[in-house]
């Protein structure tokens, strides 16, 4: 058995990411837009991590911690947005937000 | 501060008062744009006849503007502009006293006015390439908002846009090459003179030249209407009011002629010496092209549009021709041209004014109606064929020798033939259908010029009658400074020896 | 031991993160959301393989936990019902999919480029042979940098405290604008998801 | 630790304001909402004076490596954008308080976003490194989702905020990722370790991958092709303060991070990817401008317009010098009072509930000639007609590509489609003043009513735009010393 | 005397200014200051005759390095007769003038007018250089054109101006481009150093084509085939202004001009062109004569013709000879002499004429004449010397400078020479026709029954140029050649005998009905109108009509608005991409990230 490597690490992030970018384009109901979006950070998280192991150095450890905050933050201003816009609409599907275009 | 400072900042400053003018008083307004503009007139007629024709650069003003990048406040008259901004200043205030027509929204039309005047006279004043351009951009706004606002026709919304987006084209091509002289030159100094002071020591790079003459060529070049970049201007004209018009056929399209010659030759001669042969087939194009278009308008203001632009055919050729004898009749026929252009849109005004129509079928026998204007349009006509004894001749003939000279023998026959014939078949077309013949049936009413327009035409046909029969008063000037030009492209030039047996 | 619970991990992360974005199965989003903790869950294991042992209490805590509780939790109070299955649009479920695929391609092909440079001058030729195509690639890149000294204070959550809040690092500053972050989206999920009192 | 504190002073400030702010709105009755966004614009004003002190400026000449390991960095640039950045809060803020009429409720904690934003801002021109970067450009994201999506009983307020929060998340992971692969390259989240390593990266695929990740992330936020889509449809729907700040300090700062990136720290990258930046510029230019050829509605026009101009200021990226860096500063200096002056008019001029179309501007003539002179002013700097602050821009910009242009043919393709790009901008900027100007056939003439704290803005903004164009001499001075100092110290 | 030489050019320039700036409100003060001028000018160049052999003066127009126009005057033997024939003529014409047009509104206008003509003709006398001459030249087109479209409300009229303008102004395209061509050979405009120039250098072939191009401008002044046809109509300006431009001076000048500059195409085979198309355009022009019915266009195509038999023998060229006074060139002096004494004949017959349409109430058709020789006496007998003269019977003027010509053709060329006869017999037919249709016989119409003697402010000037009409010719008469002599009195004699048998008390004219197309031939032109009006219907006017709609959708339709429609639409095809949807959006980003990346990694 083969001891996993930076690069396989690289690769499982960027199947993450790619499989979280995936679930933007293509899913519609915005929740599930969020959680692929939660997919994609944390994609990157492990890379940083990965990284940062392999690098010796914890700054990317460091810089995960903010990620994983930001991430935080910017999924629950989503969640609120999405609470307002039902509120509204009463829809969370993205197809419903098209009356701006052009 | 002198005669030249005042002349261009005169409109300018009657365009502020202006602005504090209520706009109820319109003839306050309206005296106020008179009085500058005939006090800048009258100063340009003192600067005109005080200037020393051998004494290089006159009445300047120098003022650092952006050091950083070399930017001046400067102006100044030599040989080639002194006239220039004489005639702009006279078809100012002739503009402005063809201006009557205008009775709605007085007070913005004469704030633009007044600053296209200014912008006008102060492109030509300016010794800084960037004040240079400026100034010719400064009178472009106006120019749209004059064209769509109290234009003519239902056209003049298209032909807003046309003018200002060919327009600006041209002066950002042109301003591309600016910049390309600029950086080649390795300069710190946007100032004419001293531009070309440092590319006659070390001349920009050849190939260099060749990419940067091109882009100075169109970018003026459209903003001369060269063929094939001409259809703005009929179109412009047509739909612009009197002033408007007079303005900016008779002086800002210079702008782009004087471009060339003041800068783009001397900075790029070597490209120059290579793209001019093209630039006298364009030319030749733009004579006989847009006179036989103008030989089919109806449309007065489209034929004198058309025939304008055929016009500057000859000042391209004059170019083209690179020798002092071009460059001289080039300039000559960029101030008589003015004059005429101005008179000719002032008088298409007039008739415009009285009827609101301008299609000549259905014209005929102003000349008994109107004998003053009448006989103002016969003979304005007659200049715009290169009749002797007004200035357009004077030009006009001195540009067929230099072409000959310069080797443009098929050309010069052609455009001999497009002066001679083609330009007397639409002229004589238009005092066949305006003047002769019986009265039109609507212009019964119509009513000749207003002594303050009289004098308005009186002025320029004066002014091209005095140039016609002296037009040493010009080209003396010319000469010396258009000379230094010639030798920077042609620094063994054999011509003059060639030319040398004077002729008498 | 630690090459079968990265396979283990790795193969559990990505099998469930497709599962949350594409379930044949479900369509409600609390499975979604509930792969999708399975997920998280699976990285922070390949956190602690990395020795980010304090991350992956971290990632456990913020994802699995305050970050799921509050999807579970919009999705209860929106009472989303199980979205009717629309009609699927091919074609740009055929682009998007493509795109992604060339993305992922563009990306494992600079992976190779950096790391499987000396592939052939490897010694270990004969077992990157051996084994599964799909990793073998990677063998060879086996970068020593990670068998530094320094592995086990990496992951210590001593060395990450100091790296954040001592002044010499310089990360105290990014840590105090992310504190403001966090004040700023409090108030912001206040503020948009109140209701409207006029 | 706390002597480093004084090189954020500025922040602090701003920050403490922020939450004075907040606090100050608890027992203040809602009547005073005005007094509350007019005192808080004051106080940013007097943080502007604090920032032209020469103790501060001084900061610049103290050894980068003391305070925050050089993550964080005072320079030229910086105290250039920090400036820039609180000049345009203090006029959104004072645009702000006029449009809290159309905000249901939290007036306050509005203002208080705007400013905690300009403190991302102000702590992005800093950013120097990856960590600063990040953190920074999410402040000012996260506190715009909010601010777009503001207007809670808009539909269109609130799916601008969805599109702008899911897209711009989109974009951070890939900025983020990016961030990853850069690190685990580099080693460093340092921009100036970036600096040091610079050849030995430019061989490595991962890196150049991870560097063109962060490209996307930093182009979304600038609205660069192809990362623009979203700009348009978020300008419309979002409160229109939030759109001017947005396209103003967003941009600005999407563009302070790319010339510390590219220009200052990795100089031999972008050289490496002259071709592609100056493809983007281009396509960036014509995208813009042609798509707001038929565009009718304000503010999507200036979106298309503002992705054009994010075109023009990448040439000032492709120049790749002191002079490119400068006209981007002295393009976006002018940028900032012409948009200003439109979105305080569109303003103005709209209701509630009506679409900004451009017919709202007819007439404007005889309502207010004011108004009509400063927003022609305005869209004719936008234009580029000099003697106007947008002139002297692009002319800088133009100028510094020029300089480059003789050796490569690319730049003369950049310069064509800069040329093609400026005039068919003419087409609808002057058809803003057409209909300013002409078009009259109403019977009653409504007058606009200007408040006098909107007049002060509008005039400030208007002699703004005359003072760039017709006295550039100092402001060049200026952008051409801020451009300077850094790459000189980067050199030391 | 350089000063009267200058007044004789300025004087009449002088007037027509002041009529123009104002004397035009009185009638009396404008005839006045028109009538002083050209007076003053004749009396001035008569003692420029008595005193001066030669002088030259110049003042400069315009000098540019390797360029120098000159304003100068040349004043010898050529310009002198010249000068004396045009104010001469000029002055009775201007008299005759007084009472013929005393009832138009525009009295002071026409005299301005005639100011300016006889201003710009006389610079062509005194021109000193090509470019001074075709400054003139141009002028006297205008004036001309002026003059004929004089009655501007009348559309014949101002037809008739434009079209002497424009056919004038193609001969000045040839003559401008001739000049140009002698400039680069000889680096010089100015005749006199030409003349020295011209014997150096050794370029006579394309010296032949400059010499021709020259004589191109002659061809549309002097009205020579083929661009004779605005002469005819040119006689739709009052008649006074026929008499003095369409006959005696204007048309003359290309004559003039050629005899100036002889030189140029002596021994170049433009002489041949010249001397064949003066031949030609002498016999065509005689042969339309014949069947016109017009008064004046007899005489006009009279004057054609009689311009050719110069406009031929100046080509001709002949021997140098010192007894031939005026330019020593026998076919040149010639040709002055027949210029001559043609303008004062043929001035006279148009007034003359002029009064009979004055007296007839602008009738011009001469069927509806007759019967006016008791009537009008004074007219009828100064007609009747024009017409001897014109014919060439013995002892009037025209015999002894046609006889000159003939001579010179009889020795140069015999084809010419029959050519020469032919027409003389012909001129005698018609204008035995004219004469004795429009004066014998019974009147036939109301208008010449009540025809009255004209004042004496216009038969005054009729007999005063009746004297040199008679007497000019034996001023420079030679010993008569014989068989020169036989063959014009047989030609004036059989002219007349076939006249009279064929028009004596004929009330129409017989001759179509007998010679049927080749009548309809001479009555309608040869056709020349027609042709050029379909030249310029279906080439010029097509020509116009293609770069007219090349330009309006060439041009300006398809490459400015397809310029500007594609632009515009690239925009609305752009912004299909912002379809609104977020998730697209979210593709787009990817697309481009992807684009950007391979762009940038490969």
């Amino acid at each position: 058995m083969i001891e996993p490597t930076l690069s396989h690490y690289l690769l499982i992030s960027g199947a993450l990411f790619s499989i979280g970018l995936l679930g933007v384009i293509v899913r519609r109901n915005i929740l599930i837009i969020y959680m692929s979006l939660e997919l994609m950070l944390n994609a990157a998280n492990v890379a940083l991590v990965a990284m940062s192991r392999f690098n010796g150095n914890l700054d990317g450890q460091v810089m995960v911690f903010f990620i994983i905050t930001v991430a935080a933050a910017e999924v629950s201003v989503g969640l609120a947005l999405i609470v307002a816009l039902y509120r509204k609409r009463q829809t969370t599907e993205v197809g419903d937000l098209a009356s701006m275009k052009l | 501060m002198n005669y030249l400072f005042f002349i261009v900042m005169l409109p300018l400053l009657a365009s502020m008062i202006v602005s504090f003018i209520p706009g109820s008083q319109a003839k306050a307004i309206r005296n106020v744009t008179l009085g500058a503009s005939g006090l800048s007139a009258i100063l340009s007629l003192v600067a005109f006849c005080t200037f020393q024709v051998d004494g290089g650069l006159q009445f300047e003003t120098k003022w650092i503007w952006v050091e950083s990048l070399g930017l001046n406040f400067h102006l100044g008259a030599d040989g080639i502009n002194i006239g220039i901004i004489f005639m702009g200043a006279v078809v100012a205030f002739a503009s402005v006293c063809c201006a009557g027509d205008i009775t709605h929204r007085v007070k913005e039309f004469y704030v633009l006015l007044n600053i296209m005047i200014g912008g006008v006279l102060g492109a030509f004043a300016s010794m800084d390439l960037f004040f240079f351009y400026f100034f010719h951009e400064l009178a472009l706004v106006p120019t749209f908002i004059m064209i769509g606002v109290w234009g003519r026709g239902q056209n003049r919304n298209y032909a807003a846009y046309k003018i200002t987006l060919y327009l600006s084209l041209g002066a950002l091509l042109a301003l591309i090459g600016l910049i390309g002289v600029y950086v080649q030159a390795d300069a710190d100094s946007f100032s004419i003179p001293d531009l070309i002071n440092k590319v006659k020591e070390q001349s920009i790079d050849e190939s260099a030249q060749k990419w940067i003459f091109p882009l100075l060529m169109f970018g003026f070049g459209i903003l001369v209407s060269l063929w094939p970049f001409h259809t703005w201007a009929p179109l412009g004209y047509s739909a612009a009011p009197t002033a408007t018009a007079m303005l900016h056929a008779g002086v800002l399209k210079k702008f782009g002629l004087y471009g060339l010659i003041r800068i783009a030759i001397p900075m790029a001669p070597v490209g120059a010496q290579y793209w001019l042969g093209i630039l006298a087939w364009l030319a030749m194009a733009n004579l006989l092209f847009c006179g036989l278009v103008a030989v089919r308008q109806k449309d007065l203001n489209l034929l004198i549009g058309n025939s304008s632009v055929a016009h500057m055919g000859f000042i391209f050729l004059g170019i083209a021709s690179m020798n002092i004898i071009g460059l001289t009749g080039a300039v000559l026929v960029m101030i008589a041209h003015g004059l005429l252009a101005a008179l000719a849109f002032g008088l298409s005004g007039h008739f415009y004014q009285q009827n609101s129509s301008l299609d000549m079928t259905q014209m005929g026998g102003l000349l008994r109606k109107m004998p003053l204007a009448g006989s103002a349009f016969l003979m304005a006509m007659m200049a715009g064929c290169g009749l002797p004894g007004f200035a357009n001749f004077a030009g006009e003939l001195t540009i067929f020798f230099a072409a000959w000279a310069a080797g443009y023998k098929l050309i010069t026959v052609i455009a001999v033939w497009s002066a001679l014939v083609v330009g007397g078949l639409y002229m004589l077309r238009a005092i066949r259908n305006i003047l002769h013949g019986p009265q039109g049936g609507t212009w019964k009413n119509s009513k000749d010029s207003s002594p303050l327009v009289t004098t308005a035409f009186g002025l320029l046909l004066a002014l091209l009658l005095v140039f016609g029969f002296a037009p040493n008063l010009l080209t003396k000037g010319i000469e010396i400074e258009v000379k230094k030009i010639v030798y920077l492209v042609k620094p063994d030039i054999d011509e003059a020896k060639h030319l040398d047996v004077v002729t008498r | 031991m630690e090459t079968i619970l990265f396979n283990i991990f790795a193969l559990l992360a990505v099998l469930s993160a497709l599962l949350v974005v594409v379930n044949p199965l479900s369509r409600n989003p609390v499975t979604s959301a509930m792969f999708l903790v399975t997920t998280m869950i699976s990285i922070s294991g390949l956190f602690v393989l990395l020795n980010a042992y304090f991350l992956a209490a971290v990632q456990i805590l913020v994802y699995a936990g305050a970050v799921m509780v509050l999807f579970l939790f919009v999705i209860m109070l929106l009472d989303v019902e199980e979205t009717a299955r629309r009609k699927l649009r091919l074609v740009s479920l055929t682009m998007g999919f493509l795109s992604v695929a060339a993305l992922f391609g563009v990306y494992k092909s600079s992976l190779e480029a950096t790391y499987v440079k000396d592939v052939d001058s490897s010694q270990d030729i004969a077992t990157a042979d051996e084994i599964d195509g799909f990793w073998s690639e990677y063998y060879a890149a086996a970068t020593s940098v990670g068998e530094s000294e320094s592995l086990v204070t990496v992951g210590s959550t001593q060395a990450l405290g100091k790296e954040l809040f001592s002044s010499v690092n310089g990360f105290i500053l990014p840590f105090e604008i992310v504190s403001i972050l966090l004040l700023v989206a409090m108030i912001g999920v206040i503020l948009l998801s109140k209701k409207d009192t006029k | 630790m706390v002597d480093q504190l004084k090189f954020v002073q500025l922040e602090m400030m701003v920050l403490v304001l922020g939450l004075a702010v907040l606090i100050a709105d608890l027992w203040m009755a809602p009547s005073k909402r005005r007094l509350i966004g007019h005192l808080s614009a004051l106080s940013l004003g007097i943080i502007f004076l604090f920032s032209l002190r020469e103790s501060y400026v001084d900061l610049v000449n103290e050894s980068t490596d003391v305070f925050f390991n050089s993550r964080y960095k005072i320079d030229g640039l910086a105290i250039f954008f920090k400036r820039f950045f609180i000049l345009a809060a203090i006029f959104v803020l004072i645009f702000a308080v006029d449009f809290a009429d159309r905000i249901r409720s939290g007036f306050s904690e509005y203002y208080a976003f705007i400013i905690f934003a300009l403190a991302g801002m102000m702590f992005a021109a800093s950013a120097n490194d990856f960590s600063m970067l990040f953190v920074s450009i999410e402040l000012i994201t996260i506190t715009f989702y909010i601010l777009v999506s503001y207007q809670r009983h808009r539909l269109q307020s609130l799916e601008a905020g969805v599109k702008y929060l899911i897209l711009g998340a989109v974009s951070s992971a890939f900025m983020i990722y990016g961030i990853a692969l850069i690190f685990g390259e580099a080693g460093s989240l340092k921009f100036e370790d970036l600096h040091a390593k610079q050849s030995e990266l430019l061989g490595s695929n991962v890196f150049l991958f991870g560097m063109l990740f962060l490209f996307a992330g930093l182009a979304f936020k600038i609205s660069a092709f192809p990362f623009q889509v979203w700009a348009p449809d978020v300008y419309q729907g979002a409160p229109t303060p939030t759109t001017a700040f947005l396209a103003l300090g967003s941009k600005a700062a999407g563009f302070v991070l790319l010339i510390r990136l590219l220009v200052i720290s990795l100089p031999d990258l972008t050289r490496e990817w002259t071709t592609l930046f100056i493809c983007i510029s281009a396509v960036t230019i014509l995208y813009g401008n042609l798509c707001a050829l038929p565009q009718r509605n304000l503010k999507r026009l200036l979106a298309y317009s503002g992705i054009a101009n994010a075109g023009y200021l990448l040439m000032g990226i492709v120049a790749q010098s002191e002079a490119g860096t400068a006209a981007i500063l002295y393009y976006l200096a002018g940028y900032l009072f012409a948009l200003i002056t439109i979105f305080l008019i569109i303003n103005l001029l709209t209701k509630e509930g009506e679409g900004e179309d451009i017919s709202c501007l007819e007439n404007l003539n005889n309502r207010s000639p004011f108004l009509a002179v400063a927003m022609t002013l305005a869209v004719v700097s936008l234009a580029g007609i000099p003697p106007l602050a947008g002139f002297f821009g692009k002319f800088l910009l133009i100028k510094s590509v020029a300089i480059e242009a003789f050796g490569n043919i690319g730049y003369f393709v950049l310069l064509a489609v800069a040329v093609f790009g400026v005039v068919a901008s003419i087409f609808y900027y002057f058809g803003i003043v057409r209909t300013v100007f002409w078009n009259h056939k109403v019977d009653e003439i409504t007058p606009v009513s200007v408040g006098l704290p909107i007049r002060f803005v509008l005039v400030s903004c208007v002699v703004g735009i005359l003072y760039l164009g017709l006295l550039p001499n100092k402001p060049i001075k200026w952008v051409e010393s801020a451009a300077a100092v850094e790459n000189k110290s980067l050199l030391e | 005397m350089e000063l009267a030489a200058w007044l004789i050019l300025l004087l009449p320039l002088i007037s027509s200014g002041l009529i123009g700036m104002g004397a035009f409100r009185s009638k009396a003060v404008s005839a006045g200051f028109s009538i002083g001028a050209v007076t003053c000018s004749f009396l001035l160049s008569l003692s420029m005759v008595a005193n001066v052999e030669t002088l030259n003066t110049s003042i400069n127009w315009l000098a540019i390095e390797g360029l120098k126009f000159d304003i100068g005057l040349q004043i010898d033997k050529l310009s002198k007769l010249m000068l004396c024939v045009v104010t001469g003529v000029g002055s009775l014409i201007h008299i005759f003038s007084l009472g013929y047009m005393k009832d138009d509104k525009d009295f002071s206008r026409y005299f301005g007018f005639l100011s300016l003509f006889i201003f710009s003709m006389l610079g062509i006398v005194l021109a000193d250089n090509f470019v001074m001459m075709f400054i003139f030249w141009e002028l006297v087109g205008v004036s001309s054109y002026l003059l004929i479209g004089f009655w501007f409300e009348k559309p014949s009229a101002a037809d008739a101006a434009k079209k002497a303008f424009l056919t004038n102004r193609v001969g000045d395209f040839g003559f401008l481009i001739g000049i140009l061509m002698v400039w680069i050979l000889f680096q010089t405009v100015s005749f006199s150093e030409l003349q020295l120039n011209v014997q150096k250098e050794d370029a006579l072939m394309l010296s032949g084509l400059a010499g021709f191009l020259i004589f191109c401008g002659a061809m549309g002044k002097s009205a020579q085939a083929p661009l004779h046809v605005w002469l005819p109509d040119a006689m739709e300006g009052p008649t006074p202004v026929s008499a003095l431009i369409h006959a005696a001076t204007m048309v003359a000048a290309g004559v003039y001009m050629l005899c100036r500059v002889f030189f140029l195409i002596e021994g170049t085979w433009a002489m041949e062109a010249v001397a064949w198309i003066g031949g030609l355009t002498a016999l065509m022009a005689a042969l339309m004569a014949v069947q016109q019915d017009d008064i004046k266009r007899i005489l006009a195509y009279s004057t054609l013709s009689q311009l050719g038999y110069m406009v031929m023998v100046v080509g001709l060229g002949g021997e140098h000879d010192d007894h031939y006074a005026i330019t020593g060139v026998a076919g040149t002096d010639a040709a002055m002499f027949h210029l001559t004494t043609h303008a004062f004949f043929k001035a006279m017959l148009f007034l003359g004429a002029g009064s009979v349409i004055y007296a007839c109430h602008h009738e011009q058709d001469i069927w509806k004449m007759g019967g006016l020789r008791s009537r009008m006496p004074k007219t009828y007998w100064t007609f009747l010397i024009g017409t001897f003269a014109l014919c060439g019977v013995p002892l009037f003027s025209g015999f002894f400078s046609k006889e000159a010509i003939l001579v010179v053709a009889f020795k140069e060329s015999i084809p010419l020479f029959l050519i020469a006869v032919v027409v003389a017999v012909l001129t005698t037919f018609y204008m035995t026709r004219l004469f004795i249709v429009a004066f014998t016989g019974d009147a036939r119409s109301d208008y010449a029954k009540h025809a009255k003697e004209s004042p004496s402010v216009m038969t005054v000037p009729l007999l005063i140029l009746a004297v040199p009409a008679l007497f000019a010719g034996y001023f420079n008469m030679h010993e008569p050649d014989p068989i020169i002599l036989f063959a014009s009195v047989m030609a004036v004699v059989f002219g007349f005998l076939f006249a009279r048998a064929i028009y004596k008390n004929a009330d129409k004219d017989p001759l179509p009905a007998k010679f049927g197309i080749f009548a309809k031939a001479m009555n309608e032109r040869f056709w020349f109108d027609e042709f050029y009006q379909w030249i310029i219907e279906n080439v010029q006017e097509n020509l116009a009509r293609i770069t007219d709609i090349a330009d309006r959708w060439l041009i300006a339709g398809l490459l400015v608005r397809g310029v500007h429609g594609s632009t515009e639409l690239a925009g609305r095809l752009l912004r299909l991409a912002q379809t609104g949807n977020l998730q697209t959006y979210a593709f787009w980003f990817t697309a481009g990230l992807v684009a950007v990346l391979v762009f940038a990694l490969s």
